[in-house]
């Protein structure tokens, strides 16, 4: 980055910043950020494997602080008590020039050790414990992979064989059965990824040629989010994704789901609903947008339920058809897999062949709206900063899309379920 | 290499004067730019690095306050991803390589020979080297705002392969594996400058056990340099070769392992952060001792701590990598050996209280600084040890928490006892005190602002706020930690302005202090005068004791015979001899700088006439000699002393 | 700090023997080395790791190493620290010229390492399709034993200074120009000595021995030939006898440190030899 | 600032030689070990003999060098403290380093898959 170009950006954005920041203050913080309920605490747990790793944290925590409140009694006493009180205190004979006593440090470093002890035997049980699924338990694991491109997720489910195409394929949200030991292969296939899902379980690396996994498990069915938490350039700020757990029953639906080809539209005549006008068009939408809608956030969980259904009722089968021939006319398809719609794509790019059953798009990044999904094509520049839809699709390929061509690819991509 | 010291022990005579072609022309300006380019004064290198040093703290500074700008809300966009990103790479690296690692420098130079009773390191142009090395280094380092590719922003421990040409096709990442090599000469060869000084050249009856610890902590540090920067030279060479010609290092499709570019950096980068903070406990060593009248508590094993601090340093490095997946018996190791680390740590923290024991404390502003470095080391030390537990850092690694554990020992640690040492040094330094008042408001601006901006971080990290992101969203439960965190900063950022407000107009105008300002201990202060004249000592102290300044002080007339006799014994042998001026220290880093440019723009002819001039720098270095001239200052170092009056 | 008489000779700083009575520039030294330790430490480790996971289709070590030709240059290298062992000890006997002759030797001891290096980079890169950016074992072998011929040719070029220093006059008036020159004389006739042997033993590979083969490397390379010839003649009239000169017992321990760091190269070399070469024949 | 003609002391000259003698013994032994080494890789041993022969051979080797050449068997011990943190420290990290590659966690993919799908997965 150039200073030059920092110095304009400075200035026309200080004026923004001021009035955000006077906003939030008089909106009034809530103070309770230290009770840690966020959608990634680490605190508030939900699995075998995350509940380890707080249970360690919790020891070291109350191990350092009992040693903090004795040390640190002793430090303010002795500095209240032996401070100089005027300036004649300061002035007067030296104190007695004492050199050490060697029976005070062995019986502190003893009892230094005795404290690390206490910390290192929970945390050699928990390495063994989080380092992979239980032997009793490995019988009923389910295997998944997770590769991280930059900056994106792809899940495959070696489980799950698809005739023709190997095995089933996702991105950016993935689905595990709750209650079940899931192992995961993580892969990274660029740069280092990390994969973090806090609620489930910490982190493990994805790095180029390593054969790294992980392992996790929920405790009931429920929505987490997951970031990737190693550097990997420009967005990885953005690099997000999200996990989501579900009963047997659900969990088997989803798959057969899943494991069918792309959904097809009837085609009926259009429903005459006039046609959804998107603010996004324009690059200058505001950037500082949230991704997602209050309504979102008041139950993830339903709502991601709510986004496997077809939605017969708003759909317009007509623009529905417009949309999947610009995704081929406009060579979409030459990256994205559509399975059973058109023959193209690539294993380096997102499966998009159920698109419309995922509550995100672009690596967790916003949510999957009408929209945001506008937004997303046709700014990716703006939303996500350098991803490779850009730079290697829009700028080589030279895809140009009207609001039109927007609307109907909308309608398209929201309708494969 | 350094010819110096040649005469030194062998009582070699050189021939009378014979020469001065053009080659060895000395610069002989006492005053002016060239007085300064050309000094091979320990102390004036030691400010030169310190003001460097001071100037980069605030460049690191402002750039962490963008950082704290851009994260004040959810979704803000004062700065774009690569500016943020551009941002915290060279925060880090500005901070880490030019803020605290000079600021150590400055004080190895100014204070370490004057503590050990000598008239200047044992090699002073090799010093003069490392100093202009340093500055060619932070020149490449910074050279990429000004330059169409931008500032390096792979972070600041730069892991392969996003480091490769593939996923950095700028020069951004060549200004930065050049730019911390040649920091890298420069601390090496700065290193071996220090422990060959302190073996070497302490004053009669300095024994090893009579050093004061800021010495002691120097020559660790030293060792820790040495041990642990070809590490990272060798990690650097490899990206370079992988970047420049194509070596498969760190080239996946060939079979290379990016892991291999973080073990390698670690085994540089932890030692690294221990050469970070041991100078910082070597100057608290010194700050309690001097306001508590007291001799430090446990000296020995305070040195012995220290020194194990430095060897299990070496052992650790991959705590910083806990969730690369080593497999549990590595990890478990790692674990273990990282916790070990605490005891001597702990240590040292008890002695320090024990030092404070049953003393006057002297509440001025220095000691403020060194019981706020105690305070919150303690904290920054504490959450290092939950780093330590492996499991646990599987939720805590490369999230906030990360941030706060270490801006807790780099700014409650490093930063506090440095900007201390700044505090207690400065009579001595400059012959002006502090203002106590502003001093001590700087203080509390400075602590009440720290802990605001990063103790929140802790709950952030738990919260799971990953660390490098330039934006979050709002739903994360993570903007008011992120507010506080940023008005802190703003706090932080107040104080520090008033701490270098204060330090500027107290250089310009401060109280006149006299000599032995606070009562001191150690020998730099029984110098005579404030500064300390360009010889440092009329006559070399003979040392009787730990603490060898108290130790005079308290046997007056014993010390003041032995004085007179070893001054008639200097006269007569041809007074004080202090060595020449020289340039070509300055010749051979401007070679390694145009050299760097050559290597990093592939232009040979440019990488030659750097490389020619390197040579013929160090060539001509060592053809000169080092020469001199006698100075003959009376005991105190008056009459016809050239004493600066001040 | 350092004591130096302006004029007279009295020793006039009883003071200066350092604190542990070993010479400043030993220590230098002595600790440098430990430095390096661990820089060829971290290099050496790279090469073994990825020995330790080659991956498929990297070239077999024993397919391309040839022994006898790095059994012959290790030789080598003993022998110049032989040579550099007896200059040390000639010059802190004062024996000036028995140190000159001993630096000479270890010179070109150190050159014929170089030679081999180069004639072995060669063999390896156009016979054996081995470089340093088709395979990683090009990359590690290349980058760690190149490094270390680095250090070798950095020691050369620190013994051909010391040579030359060594002639520099006591009474002074030599201008540095002349130093210079000397230097350039020495490198000069090393490496172009250096090119034609190399030649030569190319020529002797590829046709044999004949007298056509001699004749075609004496064509080819006249150029060089008498260059060398040149070079060698110059270094000769520069280190002609001529009066007293500035160098004896006391700069020993410019000798030594510099011994030091060729014995180091050395010991580099004996490590690289077992770990890189001899270990992958087992 | 003498020349060849200030011919040192004959003491001098006696220590000279006989130092001189075992250098070039050392030099003699330093080259048999050497061809030790070289035949020993012939040899029909297990592979750990062979090993823990041939680093003990240049182990042997690098200790006269050190002891001899570079004379720390007659400096202040200092010296060979200062060496040995250096190479204590080196050799440590290499042993750690080749133990952390050498375990099954850190065997690379381009390795450990076979097939030519698996492969092609990591480029
Ligand atoms: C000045 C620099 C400094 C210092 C001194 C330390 C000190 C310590 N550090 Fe820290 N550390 C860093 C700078 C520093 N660190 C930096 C910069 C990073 C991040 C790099 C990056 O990723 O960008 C880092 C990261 C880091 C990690 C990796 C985190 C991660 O990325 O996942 C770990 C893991 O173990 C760790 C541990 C420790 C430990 C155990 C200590 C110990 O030395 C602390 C010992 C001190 C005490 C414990 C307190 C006093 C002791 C007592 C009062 C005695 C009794 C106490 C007990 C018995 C517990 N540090
Ligand atoms: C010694 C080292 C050091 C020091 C002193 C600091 C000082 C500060 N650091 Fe930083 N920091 C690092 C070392 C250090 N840091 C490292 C190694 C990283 C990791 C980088 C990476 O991930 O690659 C990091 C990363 C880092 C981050 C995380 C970025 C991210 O991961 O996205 C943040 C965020 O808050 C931060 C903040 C700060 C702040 C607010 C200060 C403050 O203390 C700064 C105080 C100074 C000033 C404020 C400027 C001086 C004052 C003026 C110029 C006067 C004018 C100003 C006013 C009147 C307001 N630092
Ligand atoms: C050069 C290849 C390329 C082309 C052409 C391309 N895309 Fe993409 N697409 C990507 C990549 C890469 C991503 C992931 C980006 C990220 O999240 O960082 C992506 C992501 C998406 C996503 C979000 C997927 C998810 O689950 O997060 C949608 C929707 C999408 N693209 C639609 C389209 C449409 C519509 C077109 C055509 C107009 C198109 N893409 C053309 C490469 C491409
Ligand atoms: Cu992917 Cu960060
Ligand atoms: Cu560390």
């Amino acid at each position: 980055m150039r200073l030059t170009s920092l110095l304009p950006t400075l200035a026309r954005r200080g004026r923004i910043l001021l009035a955000l920041g006077g906003l939030a203050l008089l909106t009034g913080c809530n103070l309770d950020f230290w009770t840690m309920k966020g959608h990634q605490s680490t605190i508030a747990v939900d699995g075998p494997v995350a509940k380890s790793q707080l249970d360690v944290f919790l020891v070291t925590c109350w191990v350092t602080l009992v040693i903090f409140l004795i040390v640190g009694s002793v430090l303010a006493y002795a500095t209240y008590k032996f401070r100089a009180r005027s300036e004649a205190d300061e002035q007067a004979v030296p104190p007695e020039q004492g050199h050490g006593n060697p029976l005070i440090e062995l019986g502190l470093i003893g009892a230094s050790v005795l404290a690390l002890v206490i910390i290192a035997v929970p945390t050699l049980k928990s390495i063994t414990y989080t380092h992979d699924v239980p032997v009793e338990e490995k019988a009923n694991a389910y295997e998944v992979n997770a590769l991280a491109y930059q900056w994106w997720f792809k899940f495959e489910y070696p489980a799950e064989p698809i005739a023709g195409s190997g095995q089933l394929v996702s991105a950016n949200e993935l689905v595990i059965p709750a209650g079940r030991p899931v192992h995961i292969n993580l892969r990274g296939m660029d740069v280092i990824h990390s994969f973090w899902v806090p609620k489930l379980a910490g982190k493990v690396d994805m790095i180029p040629n390593r054969g790294n996994f992980l392992w996790l498990k929920a405790d009931a069915p429920g929505y987490y989010w997951g970031q990737c938490a190693e550097y990997c350039g420009d967005s990885h700020a953005v690099m997000r994704f999200r996990v989501i757990a579900l009963g047997p029953k659900d969990f088997n639906n989803w798959l057969n789901a899943q494991t069918s080809p792309a959904r097809e539209v009837a085609k009926v005549a259009s429903t005459g609903q006039p046609k959804a006008q998107f603010a996004a068009y324009r690059s200058d939408w505001k950037r500082n947008e949230a991704g997602w809608s209050a309504q979102f956030e008041l139950n993830p969980f339903e709502s991601w339920k709510a986004h496997q259904e077809p939605d017969p009722k708003h759909e317009d089968a007509a623009l529905i058809a417009q949309g999947r021939a610009l995704f081929q006319s406009k060579t979409c398809f030459t990256c994205h897999v559509v399975r059973g719609h058109m023959v193209g794509g690539s294993g380096a790019y997102p499966d998009l062949t159920h698109v419309g059953a995922r509550t995100t798009i672009a690596g967790g990044l916003l949510e999957n709206n009408a929209a945001q999904l506008a937004r997303w094509i046709s700014h990716p520049d703006v939303v996500k900063p350098g991803n490779k839809m850009y730079v290697n699709g829009y700028l080589a390929n030279n895809i140009k899309l009207t609001p039109d061509d927007v609307s109907a690819l909308v309608a398209y991509l929201s309708s494969l379920k | 290499m350094e010819a110096t010291a040649k005469s030194h022990f062998t009582g070699k005579e050189e021939h009378a004067p014979a020469k001065p072609s053009f080659a060895f022309w000395r610069p002989t300006a006492k005053t002016g730019l060239m007085s300064w380019l050309t000094t091979v004064d320990h102390k004036k290198i030691g400010f030169l690095y310190g003001s460097f040093a001071l100037f980069f703290f605030l460049v690191g500074g402002c750039e962490a306050l963008l950082i704290r700008l851009q994260l004040i809300v959810p979704n803000n966009t004062l700065l774009t991803a690569p500016q943020y990103n551009t941002m915290f790479t060279m925060h880090g690296t500005t901070m880490i390589f030019l803020a605290v690692m000079p600021l150590g420098a400055a004080f190895f130079n100014f204070i370490m020979p004057l503590q050990i009773g000598a008239r200047d390191v044992a090699f002073p142009r090799l010093n003069a080297f490392s100093l202009w090395t340093f500055v060619a280094g932070a020149i490449i380092l910074n050279v990429g705002w000004f330059l169409p590719d931008g500032a390096p922003d792979a972070g600041w421990f730069g892991y392969a392969p996003l480091t490769s040409k593939l996923y950095n096709p700028t020069h951004a990442t060549d200004f930065w594996i050049l730019g911390l090599q040649l920091l890298g000469v420069a601390s090496i060869a700065a290193a071996l400058n220090f422990i060959v000084t302190i073996i070497n050249l302490r004053a009669p009856g300095m024994t090893m056990m009579r050093l004061p610890v800021f010495t002691w902590m120097t020559l660790i540090t030293s060792f820790l340099i040495i041990l642990s920067f070809p590490a990272i030279t060798i990690a650097l060479v490899e990206v370079m070769f992988d970047r420049q010609f194509g070596t498969n290092f760190f080239e996946v499709s060939n079979g290379g392992m990016p892991i291999l570019w973080q073990h390698l950096f670690w085994i540089f980068g932890h030692p690294e952060v221990y050469i970070l903070i041991l100078p910082a406990m070597g100057i608290v060593s010194e700050i309690l001792p001097t306001f508590a009248r007291k001799p430090l508590f446990g000296y020995p094993i305070v040195v012995f701590s220290g020194a194990s601090i430095g060897f299990l340093g070496f052992t650790v490095w991959s705590h910083h990598m806990f969730t690369t997946g080593m497999g549990t018996v590595a990890t478990a190791a790692f674990s273990l050996a990282t916790m070990t680390i605490a005891v001597p740590t702990g240590v040292k923290i008890f002695n320090w209280i024990g030092t404070l024991w049953g003393g006057h404390l002297k509440m001025r502003t220095p000691m403020m600084f060194a019981l706020g470095f105690i305070w919150m080391f303690m904290i920054g030390g504490f959450s290092g040890v939950m780093h330590s537990a492996a499991p646990a850092d599987a939720q805590q690694q490369d999230s906030y928490f990360v941030v706060a554990h270490f801006h807790y020992v780099l700014i409650g640690g490093s930063i506090f006892a440095l900007l201390g040492g700044i505090h207690y040094w400065f009579p001595l330094m400059f012959g002006r005190r502090v203002s106590e008042f502003w001093g001590k408001l700087s203080f509390w601006v400075i602590f009440i602002g720290f802990n605001v901006t990063f103790f929140p971080m802790h709950f952030l990290g738990l919260n799971g706020m990953p660390r490098r992101t330039f934006t979050y969203d709002g739903n994360m439960g993570w903007n008011v930690g992120n507010m506080i965190a940023t008005i802190g900063a703003l706090i932080l950022g107040t104080g520090i302005a008033i701490y270098f407000a204060v330090i500027i107009y107290t250089y310009l105008k401060g109280e006149k202090a006299g000599r032995d300002t606070w009562d001191a201990r150690t020998l730099e202060w029984s110098v005579p005068t404030n500064p300390p004249p360009e010889y440092n000592f009329a006559v070399i102290p003979t040392v009787h004791a730990r603490d060898a300044f108290w130790y005079e002080k308290h046997h007056q007339s014993e010390i003041e015979q032995e004085k007179a006799a070893q001054h008639q014994a200097e006269a007569a042998h041809g007074g004080i001899h202090m060595p020449f001026q020289s340039i070509y220290p300055l010749v051979a880093s401007i070679g390694a700088l145009i050299g760097a440019f050559g290597a990093i723009y592939h232009n040979l002819i440019v990488a030659l006439i750097g490389g020619s001039l390197l040579f013929i720098g160090i060539y001509l270095w060592s053809l000169e000699g080092a020469e001199g001239y006698h100075l003959h200052p009376d005991e105190d170092g008056h009459d016809d002393a050239p004493a600066p009056k001040h | 700090m350092t004591s130096h008489a302006a004029n007279g000779a009295i020793d006039h700083h009883h003071d200066h023997t350092t604190s542990t009575g070993i010479p400043n520039k030993k220590l230098l030294m002595w600790a440098f080395l430990a430095s390096d330790c661990m820089f060829f430490g971290t290099l050496i480790s790279t090469h073994l790791i990825y020995r330790l996971h080659p991956p498929p289709g990297n070239p077999v070590p024993r397919q391309i190493f040839d022994i006898p030709l790095t059994s012959f240059s290790t030789f080598i290298l003993l022998m110049s620290s032989l040579m550099m062992a007896l200059a040390v000890n000639a010059i802190q006997k004062g024996n000036l010229k028995s140190m000159r002759f001993s630096l000479l030797a270890t010179i070109v001891c150190g050159a014929i390492f170089l030679g081999c290096q180069v004639f072995e980079f060669n063999n390896f890169v156009f016979e054996k399709h081995m470089t340093i950016t088709n395979s990683i074992l090009g990359t590690t072998f290349f980058t760690l034993t190149g490094t270390h011929g680095t250090h070798v040719a950095i020691g050369v070029l620190w013994l051909g200074l010391m040579y030359v220093r060594s002639f520099k006059p006591a009474t002074g008036g030599q201008p540095w120009t002349t130093t210079l020159l000397h230097v350039v004389a020495l490198v000069a006739a090393v490496l172009l000595s250096m090119k034609v042997v190399l030649s030569v033993i190319w020529a002797l590979e590829a046709h044999g021995l004949s007298g056509a083969t001699l004749g075609g490397v004496v064509g080819a390379q006249w150029l060089a030939i008498v260059g060398t010839v040149i070079a060698i003649g110059a270094e000769r009239w520069f280190a002609r006898p001529a009066g007293p000169v500035q160098f004896d017992q006391s700069n020993a321990i410019d000798v030594e440190s510099m011994g030091l760091y060729w014995h180091f190269v050395d010991i580099v070399w004996i490590v690289i030899f077992t770990a890189v070469y001899l270990l992958e024949y087992l | 600032m003498s020349d060849s003609a200030h011919s040192p002391a004959t003491a001098g000259h006696v220590a000279e030689e006989s130092k001189f003698a075992a250098y070039v013994q050392i030099a003699m032994l330093l080259a048999v070990i050497t061809g030790v080494e070289i035949a020993v890789i012939g040899l029909p041993f297990a592979t750990w003999l062979l090993v823990t022969v041939l680093v003990v051979l240049s182990v042997v080797k690098f200790m006269f060098v050190i002891f001899y050449f570079m004379h720390l068997r007659w400096d202040k011990l200092f010296c060979t403290i200062l060496f040995f943190i250096g190479l204590i420290l080196a050799g440590g990290t290499m042993w750690a380093l080749l133990k952390l590659f050498g375990a099954e966690a850190s065997v690379p993919l381009s390795v450990a898959v076979n097939t030519v799908a698996d492969l092609s997965r990591l480029v």
